[in-house]
């Protein structure tokens, strides 16, 4: 792999912090009753996100769970437009009808984020498959936790993705919980990638903390899945510092557990490896600020944007063609 | 020349398939034919690619298919039987059902879910039953249900060209039922109801297989001089109510009659909305029939002891005009 | 003193785990509590091999139960939310309902399903469904809607007693609610309805968390001299329908209301039933509110213009006594 | 392994001949008519059957699937109750409202075939758990096919009999089939016992052709599964001699392919098998003949057998003690 410039590394760290940054406001705004429904933060985990995406274009279709905030982010999507969404305005980018849980992104090539654990998955093999069809060099790419692994579907479309060859990333967080159950307690199997081996599908587990790390693996990973070389599972050990939704007071973690955090802050960590290479504290400081102020300004923008019309409750139901139902 | 339901839903594919490339085929063996032979020779004319054999996957197939469907495919999945369209529920209807409207319009899924329902024989519990109404409940759920193999050509060609998720119900006792296909024959338009034969006393309301039960019955009663309407839904979700309550203002009673358990069924649906929206013009009870409370059972004595058909509808009609 | 529907539940738990060592816990995150907290503590109480931490697998645990319930367990497995029994379909309804059915009587399958649903604060379209309409549609399954704390308390202990499968439907809007259980409290019977307060004009007809829209709704019209009889179904299969006739022959006005989208909900249901059985004792047609034909949306102003309430009851009641 | 005495040995010869020559009667009927629905012989394998049966007790649960009748006699039920419940009658095992697909025996430890496949394998997985509780020695038995493993909820199945270290024995009757479509077009997976591997569970590959393979695998299964080991995933390669249901014509299958059947039958493997070790060819042919007389008058009591009550159907929906439904 080439090594990356500085300028991308800047950027990964700009992504990263917008997406920390987003989620703070949501949290923020959810505790002020602002934010229906029950927010999912990625906090913690945005190397992921940022890693993964940036091997991706605006093309390549993508798919997401209920922890889709850092995802749809990474993936270009307009923060406006997100937060918008995730606070049920008209101008949201599904129009106030989806939120936190349901981001759809059409024109950027995300397709659906779903809060049934594991929905995604065969819906992201049939983008593949599209992508197969269509022959333009597409791919398509799904993130899921470690809980996912539980859901039989997860294994139907691995066996799928293997026998029709698909164009397909699956991108695993492993954070080791599945809601308030610890990964020891839902699965005894060590690694989420050796459910690859017996379907012959290529796997890897890195270090999802690390955002290098993740791209470096995710490069090499759609290099593959994009050259007809099939899917490739990438599951990435990642650390959630939030709790599992906003409000959940984590009593299931340890006070050691979530004191590795510092250690493990993706965002900490891409800050220790630029200084180390020369960029200068107060420049990455000044990058931090800036997305603080442009993050303060899109919720500030979402805030005061209009409400979803009441009256138009019944609207994307069906086709237009067909008669309305009672 | 008169060809069986299979053969009609076949030609219909066929046609679909060669009219847009974007239409694909998928399903456990339907490239070996199909468990029924509708796909027989499909695989041949337009390539593996098209035409896709699965593993037993339920749930992944109909995933797998919403999913292209977002993406411009086209795809008509079959599962083998209604009974295991239980497995794919979460797709259906947290997923495919809803996505146009989670997602504010940007996307829809024009997918079909071919499937083969009903008793016959001694399928049993499991391979016997008529879920349809599960689906009307369902917001984004299109349900259609044939009721001849004409029936079945235009309505499938129109559940393709929709761009909304399709479930298409075919009864396997319509499976060797034989028409001609008309040479004229095209598309049949979506959530109209079709009036079989015209009457004055009743009005036989009834879809799939059992709208031949209900003209066997009218045929009988107009010996003893009771004149029915039958009307075939053709489609269950949306519900072509102004047709259903156009006939009942003239004969001021009806007869829902299908197969599926009575409790919860479609019947409920139609009885319900006469009951709102017909009360003032009805003469008497509306009366539905279906299957009594209880599963499949195995033996044919016990199978056809359960299940409905034109003797329980003559026997609801005559108490009806008395 | 008062407790929340929470607290009720877990003591109805609690203390059908003392009595009986067969009643087994299992489900997503039961060992550390639930998602909503009705099972807090009794892992403490009961050790992990009665309360039983599950992975993410629905189908798998829904089977699980079943088998084990066939065995002599009584198993009561939570479903996080009623969204998610699409996954467990096959089981609950191929496998579970059906056993007593088709192995003739000689096993049974005495298993709880408790699972949320309804609509609240945004949970949107994947997780604030009320699908309690498929299950009365399968023969075999009973379906248990309680509409108060101390009427979960009361249903969930026979549910547990019963040796059949029961769906059993908490509804989120009710988690909150307070009420004070009696000393005397104990089962109450499955398969009989509650009426909840009585009147002469109206049978106003509701489960799960709409019967205290009914209320609500009886409240502001008597205030309009409107007298309207409550009734709280509690058992939506089997339906108690002596009850409701009985009711509607007095006030001669029906009017059913859940929050369950109304086409194809269990108000149909009830409807058809009425529209035969109470016929001729109607003096105005038989009236649904329901849920409107679309997904929960995720934005408050839409959740709340789509929702059905005692709004919509009151304004459904006034237009049938003018 | 202790070596099998003759007697032993004999038992099986006759057990394997009451399997296919019950079945035989079935494919007889069934071309008269006389049997309802779709039965699915299992013809060709019953050495699966009989090899795993012998290291199972009345008191152990099993669980079949689509293609039972093999499992259900070998596990001891009477053949004139299956046979009576496969034609529909009054006095088969479940009176006449299961049929070839739902066969149960309760008394008998065979708590269910279900026509949904891979519906069977949680249901056993909860007979384990139930066994487990109870404490008594008891395990719980599942067989299931090939196709089985494309469905998600066996990879549920695996998961939950790991973590819960359940007594359950899996046994794959791999005969390179799902319906029409042959293994290499549904799964890309060498060995179905491979998905046991990340699981930790216990698995092996043997020739379910050869009833003596198979009794020597099981047997050493069944006794770590029995001695709280935890679950065993057995596969057995084998070999549908019919088509998939009665009536199928098999067109889908080479003429090559059909040949192979002399060499894998597993009734003549194990008569080679005797006449190597000194049983005389006779003897074989007493006991088969003598197995064929019996079938014979079974089925003809059963065609005698009372045909249930239409007015009992609507018999063994719920519990007595519910009011009935409409
Ligand atoms: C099918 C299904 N079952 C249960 C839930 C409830 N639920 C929401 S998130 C979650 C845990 C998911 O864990 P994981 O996949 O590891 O993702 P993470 O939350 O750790 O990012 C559960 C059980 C759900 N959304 N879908
Ligand atoms: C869930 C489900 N999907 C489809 C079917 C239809 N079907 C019946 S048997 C079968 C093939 C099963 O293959 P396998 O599990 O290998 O068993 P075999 O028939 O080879 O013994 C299929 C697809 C079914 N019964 N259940
Ligand atoms: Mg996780
Ligand atoms: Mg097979």
């Amino acid at each position: 792999m080439a090594e990356l410039t500085l300028k991308t590394l800047h950027h990964f760290y700009e992504q990263l912090w917008r997406i920390r940054l987003l989620e703070g406001q949501v949290q923020r705004l959810a505790a002020a009753g602002e934010v229906p429904g029950f927010p999912h933060l990625s906090t913690g985990q945005e190397a992921v996100a940022v890693g993964v995406c940036a091997n991706l274009s605006a093309g390549d279709y993508l798919f997401s769970g209920h922890r889709a905030h850092g995802h749809v982010i990474a993936k270009g999507s307009d923060p406006f437009a997100v937060f918008a969404e995730i606070i049920g305005r008209d101008t949201g980018l599904c129009r106030g009808r989806g939120g936190s849980m349901h981001l759809v992104d059409a024109a950027n090539g995300v397709l659906g984020a779903t809060g049934v654990v594991a929905g995604n998955l065969p819906l992201a093999a049939g983008a593949a498959w599209a992508a197969q069809v269509q022959g333009e060099g597409r791919i398509a790419a799904v993130f899921f936790g470690d809980g996912a692994t539980g859901a039989g579907v997860f294994h139907e479309t691995l066996n799928m993705a293997s026998l029709w060859n698909l164009p397909l990333l699956l991108v695993c967080e492993n954070n080791g919980y599945a809601e308030f159950t610890s990964r020891e307690e839902h699965s005894k199997v060590g690694k989420v990638s050796a459910f690859a081996a017996p379907y012959g599908i290529s796997a890897q587990t890195v270090d999802g903390n690390d955002v290098l790390a993740v791209h470096d693996a995710a490069q090499k990973a759609v290099a593959q899945v994009r050259g007809q070389g099939g899917p490739w599972l990438l599951e990435c050990m990642t650390f959630r510092m939030a709790g599992h939704y906003v409000g959940d007071a984590q009593r299931y973690r340890s006070k050691e557990e979530l004191a590795a955090v510092r250690e493990k802050d993706p965002i900490e960590r891409l800050q220790r490896h630029l200084v180390g290479k020369g960029t200068p504290q107060g420049e990455l400081e000044a990058i931090a600020a800036r997305v603080k102020e442009e993050m303060a300004a899109v919720v500030e923008r979402a805030r005061r944007a209009p409400r979803p019309d009441p009256a138009s409750v019944m609207d994307y139901v069906s086709s237009a063609v067909l008669p309305q139902q009672a | 020349m008169e060809s069986t339901f299979i053969d009609i839903v076949r030609r219909a594919l066929d046609e679909e398939m060669a009219r847009d490339g974007a239409v694909h085929l998928l399903g456990e063996d339907v490239a070996a034919g199909g468990a029924f032979g509708v796909t027989k020779g499909l695989v041949e004319k337009y390539g593996a690619a098209r035409v896709r054999n699965t593993p037993i996957s339920e749930a992944a197939i109909t995933g797998v298919a919403t999913g292209a469907a977002i993406c411009g495919l086209r795809p008509v999945l079959e599962i083998m039987f209604i009974d295991f369209a239980t497995l794919a529920m979460d797709c259906l209807v947290n997923q495919a059902a809803k996505y146009r409207y989670m997602s504010g319009g940007q996307l829809s899924v024009p997918m079909v879910v071919r499937t083969q329902a009903g008793a016959l024989g001694g399928a049993a519990a499991q391979h016997s039953q008529s879920l349809e109404s599960w689906f009307i409940h369902v917001p984004g759920m299109v349900v259609v249900v044939p009721s001849s193999p004409v029936e079945a050509y235009g309505l499938l060609k129109s559940a393709v060209r929709l761009g909304d998720p399709v479930l298409f119900v075919e009864h396997k006792r319509l499976y060797a039922m034989k028409e001609t296909l008309p040479e004229d024959a095209g598309p049949i338009p979506i959530g109209r109801a079709r009036v079989v034969r015209s009457g004055t006393d009743v009005t036989l309301i009834a879809y799939s297989a059992m709208v031949r039960s209900a003209l066997e019955a009218a045929d009988n009663l107009a010996k003893n001089g009771i004149s029915a309407e039958v009307i075939d839904l053709r489609t269950l979700s949306p519900i072509d109510m102004p047709t259903l309550a156009q006939s009942v203002a003239k004969t001021r009673r009806a007869v829902i009659a299908h197969e599926a358990v009575e409790v919860g069924g479609v019947g409920a649906e139609i009885a319900a909305r006469l009951a709102k929206e017909a009360f003032y013009e009805l003469d008497a009870p509306i009366t539905r029939v279906g299957c009594p409370f209880a599963p499949i059972p195995f033996a044919p004595e016990l199978e056809s002891a359960l299940l409905p058909g034109s003797r329980q509808i003559e026997a609801a009609v005559r108490e009806l005009v008395r």
